[in-house]
């Protein structure tokens, strides 16, 4: 069974996906089980397959039997290897944590919930493990077709921002099939690794060039990096709380998994980091997003959108420390996939507990939340901490990381945007912490103040308690993480 | 000289951590209490059973983790760590009869909020003393930061919340914007971050690199309080007195001042920055902030603001002594953390049991208030000569070396501002000293039927009055321990 | 000038696949009414099958089903003959991705109706911000 | 805003016109992309799947993977739409018209008033009731068969001429679209209700993948048809294009059902009663 991990992890899904479409007509009690069952095996079969990689190098699986570049193979490498654990663990402890809030916000429509849940899954788990460009752009439609849907089902302006959400991700998409056609027209293979070895001959074109642009633009909508971000703060701010705590988390980081495994394996870092201009652009580029996006922050009033826009100044971390274009700073981007994904999850579930307790996530209604909430609060200062970047959380290393590249490459211009975004954490959130901490929860009514208000369910706040832990386990795990697997995901020719 | 690898420093360290569930979970004010004097009394003999081997010269190490490659948590006790841990929580023993006896007596609110973070910030203090690294350092640093936050806030009305997010914003403006960078650039180019006898960075960097990386330290290490950095001091002073006792005259600033210390000496090495005669540069600031602060402290009517201009000033000289980069300096600054921190621990006392009797804040309400409260008056005069360095007070002590530091360096700038700074210390000492003995009583500001605190607060700042007397006739294990941290960093092992 | 005339004439459908790209994104960014969006999404995803399948364009071939003999051994089959099919396969995907998503488009294009009662976005907005204003 | 757009637009077009530059001639034959993978694909496809239709062989078989994610996403789209859309009316309206066929009346009967027995005579309409076209009705009823045979026959030739699932299956669905606008969507839902509509495209794309998983399970690669050889009781290359029929017949199964849930779902903006 082992050998064939890399298709389980696609077809579970997709199978228990149909089997919920179906529990859905006549037993929706049917529905969460499978879904559990399901991501459980999908999370033990990636782990399996980490652990293969993590003993000999490369895992290629040819679908249909056919051999590259004729079929489509996954080729799991120890890049792709880690990012999908990760995506799996994370769709699980939300599919978990999300439970109850779920059944009160979809009651009569749980069965297409939890089936885009598990599709979505499915489209993303596979866009980390194919190896073949268009196969990945099938599954990023799915991926982006399920949370279309999934945030649309939101409050408020939903609809209208999950249309616009639309809008700007078929441009993405279809930005970087063109690329992948640009790349076909003069490679004639559709395989990365096949790609990669055709390349090198015809960097000169112009063609090669247009083909990264446009992928790269394509890529940069999708990740919201700062010009293309708009969409994202709507997008996000409305979905419901049980499609945020997946989606947030997920969506960018695999775009920026996809980025990396394009510069660094399709397009060899010979051609990606030829210019040292080039390179320098892109920093900065990255470096006033995150400047920005931390200024817009500052400026919200409302828990889940600043929220969003500290995920948009995150993507900056990342976009930047890829293209710092040394050792230090790629570990750095790579971690923090892997960190930002973990944060992201705890901050989501712990604004969703929140919201979900006290109806509304506007910061003065965060009065006293302490006394009624401790350990969803307690959590969401673990959280806030780790995107301070305060050791001993993840946060910390990964920024550790970026920051010595960044001071390696002599980007002193990043540090500086870093430093800057950590600082405004800093304040947007104890700005926060203090409301829910030190301001009284009602000025009017002293005695008993209202019950209403009282910690969120055990399983949710179980499970945040338990992902808050996991953010300064991973930071004390950080060496083994770096040195057993991050290392060997980077190319060789990057020192 | 092969250190020994022995778990104490963690259990040190963790002792008042391991603390905080009991503390959060048993509901008797009475248990709580005793959970927190039982936790600070173990952290103590801990603490001191590490004593006789690190005065036979032997290093206690021990490594918890290694969370980056080649940088890891871990504990290095040596003799000047120990010093520091001694002091802190010797003085933690007092300072939780001390608080009990001073929230009890205003009966304040969420004690038991108080009581857990106290613990903790002492915790985070102890991991300062041993770390072995600048990393492991940093952590404590930050924790301690973020430990001590609630405390400072913790009347919760506006001007708290205000004083409470000014003092985040200088210390983790400071750590983050300053200190974290330095870090980093020191281990870009040097690969390590482990303290050495005589610093790490000398061959790796620029003398121009070397001067920023130095200032970036002494400023980023804000809680040292060397002005422009001090604003957050008087502000924090809205927190309770204990807290402003422990953590504004031991824990906080006293870290500050270690942390400098410890860089100064592990990091860049006094032969480095001597050869580079970045003495003056130190100097210079160290002495500004000494005047400028007591200056500022003659004209506060508050008393507890007086205190906190005055400890900026007393840090300063700590930080002076290492500025001297001379044997005796160090020696001077190392004795100074110990012997300031019972002197002003004992003025806060005195200020803080002033308050719980009388209700009374400034100066100039104290008018013959030694009639009424002689015992506390009589420890205030005795923290007061210590702070001003006079016999028979330990503070004469740790004084005395820093001149001797001044004239090792032939620098007699440096011994002028010592001793007009000295003059200052009196000038705003000795008035409230006179006007509670000899000024007319006037029970209009104070009420009529005053009397000493409670016991509780009385017995403490007795015993740390009594203390830095003694210290004065026997500042034995102070001493040795100082001079073989400087033996050991100038003459090698 | 010839080699410019000749560069125009043998590229001429790449041309206007880049023309048809660019109306359905100026559709996109520059047009108020959410429908006519969507319309300028689909002639953008248009425009991209129009690319590959003039990728796939081979000068005196003809389509690729190889019409004699089913079981066929013996006749040697030469690529030259028949156009190449890949294109066209991949296309079959992107139409079927371009009709889902324009399906779910459509779907959130009714919810925003049935919500806001119109779909120019201008009026949209400004609805938005009297409620902001409330 | 318009501004904006023409330049971003003219960047873009300037952009891939540089790129442009560089290409090979259209339709050259010694294009990379005519040389590097596809001539295995014309020279080896009857070799290896003995399917003539080089198209469907390479859809079907060499990338079956992404042919199996295309019908996933057609299913996710129909779900999509689903969850957006659909309302389930629990209470039922006050007032209901019926129709009586023969006489053409209209009976309108209140709340709790008793509702005629299923009979063809009587059919529900409601607030607005257009009367159907004879000319048209007919013409469909005499159409539609056709049109379905000719989607079969699409499907099952897929091997030997254009088509294939996808061709066929949306032709189904069209039909059946057809049904519902020359008549009303009630009619249609009482022939194929949406339940059923849902589970045939769940059904139609568990072919398509149990297919595969039989492979796995039969020890091959997931969609390696090769090994159904074992089942079939037919070479491994012959085996292959049978398998490709099935896949081929769980798309058009998918399509078509999937085609006309979404139609369902939009025309009467998820209430499932009027229609267009």
């Amino acid at each position: 069974m082992s050998q064939h991990f890399p298709a389980l992890i696609i077809v579970i899904p997709l199978f228990s996906a149909l089997m919920v479409t179906v529990a859905g007509w006549f037993n929706k009690r049917l529905c969460f089980p499978i879904s559990l069952l399901s991501l459980a095996a999908v999370l033990y079969s990636s782990i399996g397959l980490l652990m293969q990689v993590l003993s000999r190098q490369v895992v290629q699986y040819r679908l249909g039997g056919w051999p590259p570049p004729f079929g489509i193979v996954y080729e799991v490498d120890y890049l792709n290897s880690v990012v999908l654990v990760l995506v799996t663990a994370v769709a699980l402890i939300n599919l978990i944590a999300t439970r109850i809030s779920v059944v009160e916000d979809f009651p009569d429509k749980l069965g297409p919930f939890y089936t885009l849940y598990l599709l979505f899954v499915t489209g993303l788990s596979g866009i980390v493990v194919t190896g073949d460009a268009f196969n990945l752009y099938v599954l990023l439609e799915i991926s982006s077709l399920t949370g279309y849907a999934l945030i649309g089902m939101g409050k408020e302006h939903a609809p209208l921002a999950s249309l616009h959400y639309v809008f700007m991700g078929t441009i993405g998409a279809s930005f970087y099939l063109l690329g992948i056609g640009y790349l076909y027209l003069v490679t004639g293979s559709l395989n990365m690794v096949d790609i990669a070895g055709i390349l090198p001959k015809l960097y000169g074109s112009k063609v090669v060039l247009i083909a990264f642009i446009i992928c790269m633009t394509g890529l940069f909508i999708k990740m919201a990096l700062f010009p293309f971000h708009s969409w994202l703060p709507n997008a996000y701010a409305d979905s419901p709380p049980g499609v945020v705590g997946l989606i947030a988390p997920l969506t960018t980081k695999v775009m920026v998994y996809v980025m990396l495994r394009i510069t660094l394996y399709v397009f060899k870092p010979e051609f990606s980091f030829a210019s040292a201009d080039i390179n320098t652009a892109f920093v900065w580029i990255a470096a006033f997003g995150i400047v920005v996006a931390s200024v817009l922050a500052l400026s919200e009033r409302r828990l889940k959108r600043f929220l969003t826009y500290v995920l948009i100044a995150e993507v900056g971390y990342m976009v930047g420390g890829l293209w710092l274009a040394n050792r230090a700073g790629i570990t750095g981007a790579i971690l923090h996939i892997i960190n930002d994904a973990a944060m992201t999850l705890c901050i989501f579930l712990a604004a969703g507990n929140i919201l979900r307790q006290s109806r509304s996530d506007a910061f003065e209604d965060l009065k006293g939340l302490f006394r009624k909430m401790p350990f969803s609060m307690a959590a969401f200062v673990v959280a806030a901490l780790s995107i301070i970047g305060v050791p001993p959380t993840c946060g910390f290393f990964s920024k550790w990381y970026l920051i010595s590249g960044a001071i390696e490459a002599g980007q002193y211009v990043f540090v500086a945007a870093l430093l800057f975004s950590s600082l405004v954490n800093v304040v947007l959130f104890f700005r926060i912490i203090e409301i829910g901490f030190f301001e009284p929860l009602d000025d009017h009514h002293h005695q008993a103040p209202e019950i209403t208000r009282r910690e969120a369910p055990m399983g949710m706040v179980i499970s945040l308690v338990a992902v808050a832990v996991g953010l300064i386990v991973l930071g004390i795990f950080t060496r083994d993480i770096v040195t057993k697997i991050i290392q060997f995901a980077i190319p060789e020719g990057i020192t | 000289m092969v250190p020994v690898v022995s778990i104490k420093p963690l259990l040190a360290v963790l002792a008042s951590m391991a603390v905080v569930p009991f503390l959060i979970y048993c509901r008797k004010p009475n248990l709580r209490e005793a959970w927190t004097f039982a936790a600070a009394i173990i952290k103590f003999f801990i603490v001191v059973s590490m004593a006789p081997t690190i005065l036979q010269g032997i290093p206690i190490e021990y490594q918890v983790a290694e969370v980056l490659p080649g940088v890891a948590i871990r504990f290095y006790v040596d003799t000047f760590g120990l010093l520091f841990a001694l002091v802190s929580s010797f003085l933690w023993i007092i300072t939780s009869v001390y608080s009990i006896g001073y929230m009890r007596g205003l009966n304040e609110h969420s004690q038991t909020r108080y009581f857990c973070y106290f613990a903790l910030s002492l915790s985070a203090t102890v991991g300062v003393a041993f770390s072995a690294n600048f990393f492991t350092l940093y952590l404590f640093y930050e924790m301690l930061s973020f430990a001590t936050y609630p405390l400072v806030a913790h009347h919760q009305d506006v001007e708290a919340r205000s004083s409470g997010r000014r003092y985040l914003t200088y210390i983790v403006g400071g750590s983050i914007g300053l200190l974290l960078p330095a870090m980093l650039y020191i281990y870009d180019k040097t690969g390590t971050l482990e303290f050495a006898r005589q610093g790490i960075l000398s061959g790796h960097a620029t003398p121009g690199a070397v001067k920023i990386l130095l200032l970036m330290c002494i400023f980023g290490f804000a809680k040292a309080a060397v002005m422009p950095f001090h604003a957050w001091l008087p502000a924090a002073m809205v927190a309770p007195t204990p807290v402003s006792a422990l953590l504004h005259a031991v824990a906080v600033v006293k870290v500050g001042a270690f942390s400098i210390l410890r860089v100064i000496t592990g990091v860049f090495g006094t032969d480095l920055l001597n050869s580079l005669h970045l003495d003056t540069m130190l100097c210079l600031i160290a002495s500004f902030t000494i005047i400028a602060a007591s200056l500022l402290a003659l004209n506060q009517d508050g008393l507890k603001l007086r205190l906190a201009y005055s400890t900026i000033g007393q840090l300063s000289y700590i930080v002076l002594g290492a500025a001297l980069l001379t044997p005796q300096g160090l020696i001077g600054g190392m004795l100074h953390i110990a012997m300031h921190a019972f002197g002003k621990i004992t003025l806060f006392f005195c200020a803080g049991a002033i308050f719980v009797a009388t209700g009374v804040r400034n100066i100039s309400e104290m008018d013959g208030i030694g009639k009424r409260m002689p015992v506390t008056l009589a420890c205030f005069f005795i923290g007061s000569l210590s702070v001003i360095g006079l016999p028979p007070c330990g503070g004469f002590i740790s004084k005395w070396y820093l001149v001797l530091g001044t004239l090792e360096s032939e620098n007699l700038l440096m011994l002028f501002v010592l001793l007009s700074s000295s003059l200052l210390n009196a000038a705003y000492f000795l008035p409230i000293v006179y006007r509670g003995y000899f000024g007319p009583p006037n029970p209009s500001k104070y009420g009529d039927c005053v009397k000493e605190a409670p016991l509780w607060c009385i017995v403490p700042l007795v015993l740390t009055a009594a203390g830095s007397v003694v210290l004065f006739f026997l500042p034995q294990p102070f001493l040795k321990l100082a001079q073989m941290t400087v033996k050991h960093i100038f003459m090698g092992p | 000038m010839d080699t410019l005339i000749s560069i125009i004439v043998s590229k001429y459908n790449y041309w206007i696949y880049i023309c048809l790209m660019m109306i359905g994104l100026y559709a996109m960014i520059v047009k108020n009414n959410l429908v006519k969006k969507i319309i300028g999404m689909n002639i953008l995803q248009t425009s991209i099958i129009l690319f590959y399948v003039s990728i796939g364009a081979k000068k005196g071939a003809t389509l690729p089903i190889i019409t004699h003999g089913h079981n066929g051994e013996s006749h040697a089959v030469h690529a030259v003959d028949f156009i190449n099919p890949l294109p066209h396969v991949l296309m079959l995907t992107a139409i079927v991705v371009a009709v889902a998503t324009l399906g779910v488009a459509l779907a959130l294009a009714l919810r925003v109706y049935s919500q806001y009662q119109t779909l120019e976005e201008d009026e949209i907005y400004s609805q938005i911000e009297m409620s902001r204003k409330k | 805003m318009k501004r904006i757009g023409l330049i971003v637009v003219l960047l873009c077009g300037g952009l891939l016109v540089y790129g442009t530059i560089d290409f090979p001639g259209w339709g050259d034959p010694e294009a990379p992309a005519s040389r590097h993978v596809s001539p295995y694909y014309i020279e080896n496809s009857i070799r290896d799947t003995s399917v003539p239709n080089i198209v469907t062989a390479v859809l079907a078989d060499y990338r079956g993977y992404d042919t199996m994610f295309e019908t996933a996403v057609i299913f996710s789209a129909g779900i999509a739409c689903f969850f957006l859309l659909r309302v389930f009316s629990r209470k039922s309206p006050d007032v209901r018209l019926y129709r009586h066929v023969p006489t053409s009346l209209t009976i309108r009967i209140e709340k709790g008033g008793k509702l005629p027995e299923e009979s063809p005579d009587f059919e529900r309409i409601d607030d607005e009731w257009t009367p159907y076209d004879l000319i048209i009705k007919t013409t469909c009823r005499l159409v539609i068969p056709f049109i379905q045979l000719f989607a079969l026959y699409v499907i099952a030739h897929g091997h030997h001429s254009p088509g294939g699932g996808f061709q066929g299956g949306v032709i189904l669905g069209a039909s059946i679209i057809l049904y519902a606008v020359s008549h009303d969507l009630r009619a249609t839902i009482r022939r194929m209700s949406e339940r059923v509509s849902a589970l045939l495209a769940t059904t139609g794309i568990i072919i398509y993948a149990g297919t595969g998983l039989l492979c796995l399970v039969l020890g091959a690669n997931f969609l390696d048809y090769g090994a159904l050889a074992a089942v079939l009781g037919v070479d491994p290359v012959s085996a292959r294009s049978h398998g490709i029929l099935i896949v081929e017949i769980g798309v058009g199964l998918a399509v078509m059902s999937t085609m006309v849930w979404i139609y369902y779902i939009l025309s009467s903006v998820g209430r499932n009663d009027e229609g267009l």
